[in-house]
């Protein structure tokens, strides 16, 4: 057993947490594993490889209840749970951070002071695909954009994967749910799936933590998730880093704008 | 199935010279949910209003909406037409036909067309309309003052005056505040201490007003007239009930070299103390931190000398909780000391001194008895410098705004020196002199006319020490920009006027706004200069900005009102147009999840944290936000920043503003 | 340690002292200053009299090469290129589009990284810990330091020291041996750059600050300006001729004096080419 | 068939915040200020309270322009409510340009209570632009898909 395995091991069996959040390997890929048995510890693995973030489980009272549980985090957690916790989403008292380093260590990051640090240091290198294809849009002139993502939108199924997977996207009630009154058409049409998609992006702005498993879950492989990511790199070129992350709901006297007259 | 009733004005012709108003009457007939429809000349004249009550009555209408002038002139009336009628007020809108069809369109068919659109829109609007309620708070009869200067002493009589209760803190020993240190006031020369005394006297012993001196605002919670203060007494070491203020204490405390604060510094005092000899209450505290007990354990010789036994060392601060319907904030200003300004001396030469510190070498009492003797030496300076705008619109010291009171204080001051010391030479170095204001000008003419004063007008560049005296660099701007150079005896700097210590704090506890020099921010520059965005919590006197005695009395008297109109009240009734949080069947409870993203953005502090709790065990399930309608004005801006739409603003919901868009979109 | 070192013109004429002594000064502390290769004026005075853009581009190449030439901290030591240099990144990371026309007219990539650091500010961060230890010959006198104009303003954009009443050299002295006095003329302009056009202003300016020390019994007049320098010193005649009387008092190089306290050859140190003469010393 | 712009008469919405630009076009009204009859009014009590999901569902209502307006920075009625707002069109109107929907089309202005000559100005300037972009025919096309197949089918 390895260290991390050990440390798992040794929190189950002394009941220090009713459950870890981790990952294992699954028959082609990494995927999440709830481990609450110390028998079952040896499954457990480190990668930062696997297309969930498993902070979305955080926030699951039917998985959770009101126990304490653990989670092998990578900087994706991570910077989910330093954003949930902004948003009250958190009993920091009931959640263990978990991380391991490059030589199988484990840490327990204690202190959201020690996740922030955690993430200055390892933030991982924009993705060039992603920064490609925003470019590419943002050369486009505006009836191309709109061709773009109208044909690309139409596809979409609003089969909600996107809002699943997202950690930050945890209301009890979606407005995409909401009928009084009926602001988007539940049912699949282009009008539609874009204005979810733009109630999506307004929702996180200041929130995303740019992790991207929106764009992973989603099962026709739509680019939604550039949506967000252009999104956060334009908010912060033009409002700044907002209070607690959330730039809507504070503001600044002398924020700039260019087309109010 | 819902019964609307449309009622089309023609306001004499100003309606329908451009409107077809019978059409649009007509047509608005004929969509679904409207009961009844009609025009009519004059809707707001009486037979137009019972033509209205008639109807409701008649047809049972649930809603009206009504096709008249802007709802800024006349939705009240029509609401409360509705209300005479038995109809919730709240179910009536009002279409804007005249400000914004008839005046400004031309006659034809768009402009017809156009009003009904727009009564369209408020048709399918008024039939998701709810029937709400006024909100009626009950009003806490008594007014809490914090701080005991000339601003709180005068709201606290005027509000006293009117038969309503008021509590008084005030955080230092004695109340009187700035304007008691004072030696003479301007423009009129008359003794500080002579027009102000008798008001601190008649503030203690007013029967409608309780005074707690050496106490200070911990806590605020509530809204308006319902407001909770959590005060803190602090422990002055005296049984208040059994000292007489005989003032023996105070001669045999061995501690005697306590820089006075009353005599900003420039006397001493005991560490059991009464401020100044008029004090208000004229009883000693006891200064924890330079007693010699406190501090060593030993000594209790004021407990040994007191003939009453009053002394009682082991007090500690008690907490007190009152119940207020208004709160006045007055509690001033401080001026900057010298040791903000390095290139006047950086408060190394004790020569230069503050504005408030010449102030009590002017005084009669003390520390000089009056006469103008300088700091270092006890010499009577023969040649003082007074230097205007010391940190005061200067944006590279932080401080862009006038401090408002220096140029005339500044006159006052080099006035009295040259009355007290014959043969002596003042020279003022200013900016500009501002001196509006009933006979200020007047005043500072006498200063250069009559008493020579040397007014220069440019600015000081430096002050240092040579062979004991104070070398002033200065230019004079109207002589060609030619440097000056003064030897001078004593410099006075009128240092900038600044927000008192803690201010900030302060604001934070109760929840008003201030501005970037922690000044706090009245509600409107102009039309609310007294109010603060909180209602029920007022401003007076310097703590907004600097004033003078005048300004400060006025606007405290202005405070008093708005207090006392706030108290006579037995309920406050407010428009139900406030922001709720829905509430649904559990396990939910609410669709709020309690992110409190939008706690920073209602700007009453009107959201709260609401537990929902398990009845049996008492365990919280849930925690959501909620909205204190006492304190929400109906902005609506959380409304549109939740993203799970779990609030909504009564009046103007999601729903019925959605309605309305596409209602007036699809006809 | 390695540094990256901007002499600028003064330091290879008039005031050659200067960079003697601060080149001597390096070794004692274990750092090495290494010229920015291929260096030109900063612009001076004379630039940003003349042509705006002109006096951003001239500090904007030096910078660029610092840059290029992978150093991240200059020091400088005449306070007036330190205020070019550093009035420039600030205009430039201020105004993005004044950066791209500065950045395009000097054809080099700038990103306004490079740390400009003054002679005090080098001294604090690289040398003052060490100091103490270092001492082998006390700087035992009474000190006038004076500051100048240029090391300490505009503070919005150097942010360094008091403004008004600055103190770091005082420090800096007392921690050598010295007794730095209380004085009047701490940042009072010496006459600057009218010293070749206006030599009767600068006798008068210069004259005051130079008596007020002496008065006060000052034995020596510490600086960190070439041009504050060669005002007290080369215009000694004049000022004397303004002040109708023969004032001795030496004017020295913060640096030269360290030097000394640490036991650097005065040679090396280039007391020997003041025009008033270090002899009491 | 696409209208030609001359005959065209864009339907425009206006969202406006109580204080300032409702009663600035009240003052409009009571200056007898003419301009064009295609804007209408929709009420609210503060540029705060403008949900940006209204000014999308009224594209897919229609509308081929839209106006909103409220208190000039620092003039809010409720102290922050338009600075609120401010943020919220800087990025909204930032998602909206990316995904290739024509901002131009939707006019943000402050209009205080004493303007009413601005705000005839505003609607005049904007129906103007409006008229010469045309309709808005590719959002309504997207917004009611069956014509849209309709016109594929064509």
């Amino acid at each position: 057993m390895n260290k991390l395995q050990e440390r798992a091991t040794d929190l189950l069996k002394g009941g220090t947490v009713k459950l870890i959040i981790g990952f294992e390997q699954g028959n082609n890929k990494i995927r999440p594993f709830f481990c609450e048995k110390p028998e079952d510890a040896e499954k457990l693995i480190y990668s930062d490889d696997c297309s969930t973030n498993n902070a979305v489980y955080l926030t699951k009272k039917e998985l959770i209840g009101d126990n304490k549980i653990a989670i092998i985090a990578t900087y994706k957690e991570i910077a989910s749970i330093i954003q949930l916790n902004k948003e009250n989403q958190i009993k920091k008292e009931n959640l263990m951070v978990l991380t391991v380093d490059k030589d199988g260590d484990v840490t327990e990051l204690t202190s959201f002071e020690e996740m922030e640090k955690f993430c200055e240091e390892n933030t991982p290198a924009p993705d060039p695909v992603v920064a490609a294809l925003i470019e590419k849009i943002d050369k486009m002139n505006r009836e191309e954009r709109w061709a773009y993502w109208k044909s690309e939108l139409d596809k979409c199924i609003r089969c909600y994967a996107c809002r699943a997977a997202c950690p930050l996207c945890y209301c009890n009630r979606c407005i995409s749910e909401v009928n009084c009154p009926q602001w988007l058409d539940p049912w699949k049409s282009t009008l539609s799936n874009i204005e979810w998609q733009i109630n999506r992006v307004m929702h996180m702005s200041g929130r995303c933590t740019g992790c991207g498993a929106c764009a992973k879950a989603c099962p026709l492989d739509l680019p939604i998730g550039i949506l967000t990511k252009k999104m956060s790199t334009d908010i912060k070129e033009m409002l700044g880093e907002g209070e607690g992350g959330n730039v809507l709901s504070t503001f600044n006297p002398n924020d700039k704008e260019n087309f109010i007259h | 199935m819902s019964r609307i009733g449309v009622f089309i004005c023609h306001c004499g012709e100003n309606i329908s010279a451009t409107v077809d108003c019978e059409r649009v009457a007509q047509e608005a007939g004929r969509l679904e949910g409207v009961e009844f429809a009609t025009d009519y000349k004059y809707m707001c004249s009486d037979p137009g209003q019972t033509l209205i009550k008639n109807a409701i009555k008649e047809h049972h209408l649930d809603g009206v909406v009504v096709g008249s002038c802007s709802p800024r002139m006349h939705e009240a009336t029509f609401r409360k037409t509705c209300a005479e009628a038995g109809l919730n007020p709240y179910m009536c809108e009002i279409a804007n036909l005249r400000e914004h069809v008839s005046w400004v369109h031309e006659k034809g068919e768009a402009t017809t067309r156009k009003a009904i659109q727009i009564v369209t829109g408020l048709i399918s609007k008024v039939q998701r309309n709810k029937p709400l309620n006024t909100i009626k708070v009950p009003v806490t009869k008594c007014a809490l003052v914090i701080g005991g200067g000339i601003a709180g002493i005068q709201t606290a009589l005027d509000i006293a005056n009117c038969g309503q209760k008021v509590i008084m803190i005030e955080k230092s020993p004695s109340i009187g505040g700035h304007m008691s240190q004072l030696s003479e006031t301007f423009p009129t020369l008359d003794c500080s201490q002579c027009i102000l005394t008798p008001r601190m006297v008649e503030v203690a012993q007013h029967p409608n007003i309780t005074l707690y001196t050496y106490a200070e605002l911990d806590k605020l919670e509530g809204f308006v007239g319902n407001f909770k203060a959590t005060i803190r007494l602090k422990a002055k070491s005296i049984d208040y009930s059994k000292c007489t203020g005989c003032g023996l204490c105070t001669t045999k405390c061995p501690n005697k070299k306590i820089p006075s604060e009353f005599n900003e510094g420039l006397g001493m005092r005991t560490a059991i103390y009464v401020p100044f000899p008029q004090a208000v209450p004229n009883k000693p505290v006891i200064d924890k931190e330079h007693c010699l007990y406190y501090q060593k354990g030993k000594c209790k010789i004021c407990s040994k000398s007191c003939p009453t036994g009053a002394i009682e060392y082991d007090k500690p601060d008690e907490f007190m909780t009152i119940e207020v319907g208004a709160v006045v904030v007055t509690t001033g200003f401080n001026v900057l000391k010298t040791d903000f300004f390095p290139e006047y001396g950086y408060g190394k030469y004790k020569d230069v001194i503050t504005g408030l510190q010449f102030e009590r070498l002017a005084s009669a009492s003390w520390p000089t008895l009056g006469e103008i003797r300088r700091p270092s030496d006890g010499k009577i300076p023969q040649k003082v410098v007074f230097i205007a705008c010391c940190g005061s619109r200067d944006p590279a010291k932080g401080i862009p705004y006038c401090s408002k009171i220096c140029c005339m204080y500044t006159a006052k001051h080099a006035m009295l020196y040259q009355h007290k010391v014959h043969g002596g030479d003042s020279t003022v170095f200013y900016m500009d002199i501002r001196a509006g204001g009933k006979n200020y000008e007047e005043f500072v003419r006498r200063a250069i006319e009559e008493d020579h004063v040397n007014y220069v007008r440019g600015r000081v560049a430096r002050v240092y020490e040579k062979d004991g005296k104070l070398i002033v660099k200065g230019v004079d701007t109207l002589l060609g920009a030619e440097p000056v150079e003064i030897e001078a005896d004593m410099v006075v700097l009128a240092t900038a006027g600044v927000a008192s210590k803690g201010a900030e704090e302060l604001a934070q506890k109760m929840h008003i706004s201030y501005d970037p020099y922690h000044f706090f921010a009245e509600a409107h520059p102009k039309l609310k200069p007294v109010e603060t965005n909180t209602a029920g919590i007022f401003l007076a006197g310097a703590c907004q900005a600097p004033k003078d005695i005048p300004e400060t009395v006025a606007a405290a008297s202005g405070a008093a009102v708005k207090v006392v109109s706030l108290l006579s009240q037995e309920n406050l009734v407010r428009e139900p147009i406030v922001a709720v949080v829905n509430r649904c069947a559990p396990p939910l409870f609410s669709t709020c999840v309690g992110c409190f993203m939008c706690e920073t953005i209602c700007p009453y502090h009107a959201i709260e944290h609401e537990e929902i709790k398990d009845r049996k065990t008492g365990a919280v399930i849930k925690t959501i936000a909620k909205i204190n309608p006492g304190l929400c004005q109906g902005c609506g801006t959380c409304v549109s920043f939740c993203r799970s739409k779990s609030i909504d603003l009564e009046g103007y919901t999601n729903e019925e503003m959605y309605t309305e868009v596409m209602a007036l979109l699809n006809h | 340690m390695k540094l990256g070192f901007y002499p600028g013109c003064s330091l290879q004429g008039t005031s050659r002292e200067y960079n003697e002594s601060v080149k001597a000064l390096a070794p004692f502390f274990d750092i090495e200053l290494i010229d920015i290769e291929d260096w030109n004026c900063c612009g001076a005075t004379a630039a940003h009299s003349v042509n705006k853009d002109l006096s951003l581009a001239l500090p904007t190449r030096i910078l660029a090469l610092a840059e290029k030439q992978g150093m991240k901290e200059i020091v400088v030591p005449c306070a007036s290129c330190f205020n070019r240099l550093s009035v420039t990144q600030y205009e430039l990371a201020e105004d993005k589009e004044l950066k791209k026309k500065i950045t395009d007219t000097i054809d080099m990539p700038y990103e306004g990284t490079v740390k400009i650091l003054n002679v005090v500010q080098f001294i604090d961060q690289y040398i003052k810990d060490k100091l103490t230890e270092k001492i082998v010959k006390p700087f035992n006198y009474k000190v006038a330091c004076y500051y100048g104009c240029l090391l300490v303003r505009p503070h919005k954009i150097l942010k360094f020291d008091r403004v008004e009443d600055p103190t770091s050299m005082d420090e800096l002295m007392k921690m050598i041996g010295s007794t730095p006095i209380e004085w009047g003329f701490k940042t009072e302009c010496c006459g600057a750059g009218l010293s070749v056009s206006r030599t009767d202003l600068v006798a008068k300016l210069s004259g005051n600050i130079v008596k007020d020390a002496a008065d006060r019994g000052a034995e020596s007049i510490i600086v960190a300006c070439p041009m504050c320098h060669s005002n007290l010193d080369m215009r000694r005649p004049e000022i004397n001729k303004y002040l109708k009387e023969d004032v001795t008092v030496p004017v020295i190089y913060l640096t030269q004096a360290i030097g000394l306290a640490v036991g650097a050859d005065p040679s090396k140190l280039g007391l020997q080419r003041h025009f008033v003469k270090v002899t009491t010393l | 068939m696409e209208e030609s712009n001359n005959n065209f008469e864009p339907r425009i919405i206006a969202f406006v915040c109580n204080w300032c630009t409702y009663a600035g076009a009240d003052l409009t009204g009571t200056s007898r200020i003419k301009y064009a009859t295609n804007v209408e009014i929709v009420r609210f009590p503060c540029t705060g309270r403008i949900d940006f999901m209204l000014l999308l569902k009224a594209f897919a209502g229609g509308a081929d322009g839209i106006i909103v307006s409220g208190c000039h920075p620092n003039d809010c009625h409720y102290t922050s409510g338009n600075f609120h707002a401010r943020r919220r069109w800087i990025v909204f109107r930032n998602i909206l340009n990316f995904l290739g929907i024509d901002v131009q089309r939707i006019r943000f202005s402050w209009v205080s209570a004493a303007e009413g000559a601005k705000w005839a100005d505003i609607v005049n300037d904007t129906v103007k632009e409006i008229r010469e972009l045309g309709p808005y025919t590719e959002y309504k096309k997207v917004a009611n898909y069956l014509d849209e197949e309709a016109d594929s089918h064509e």
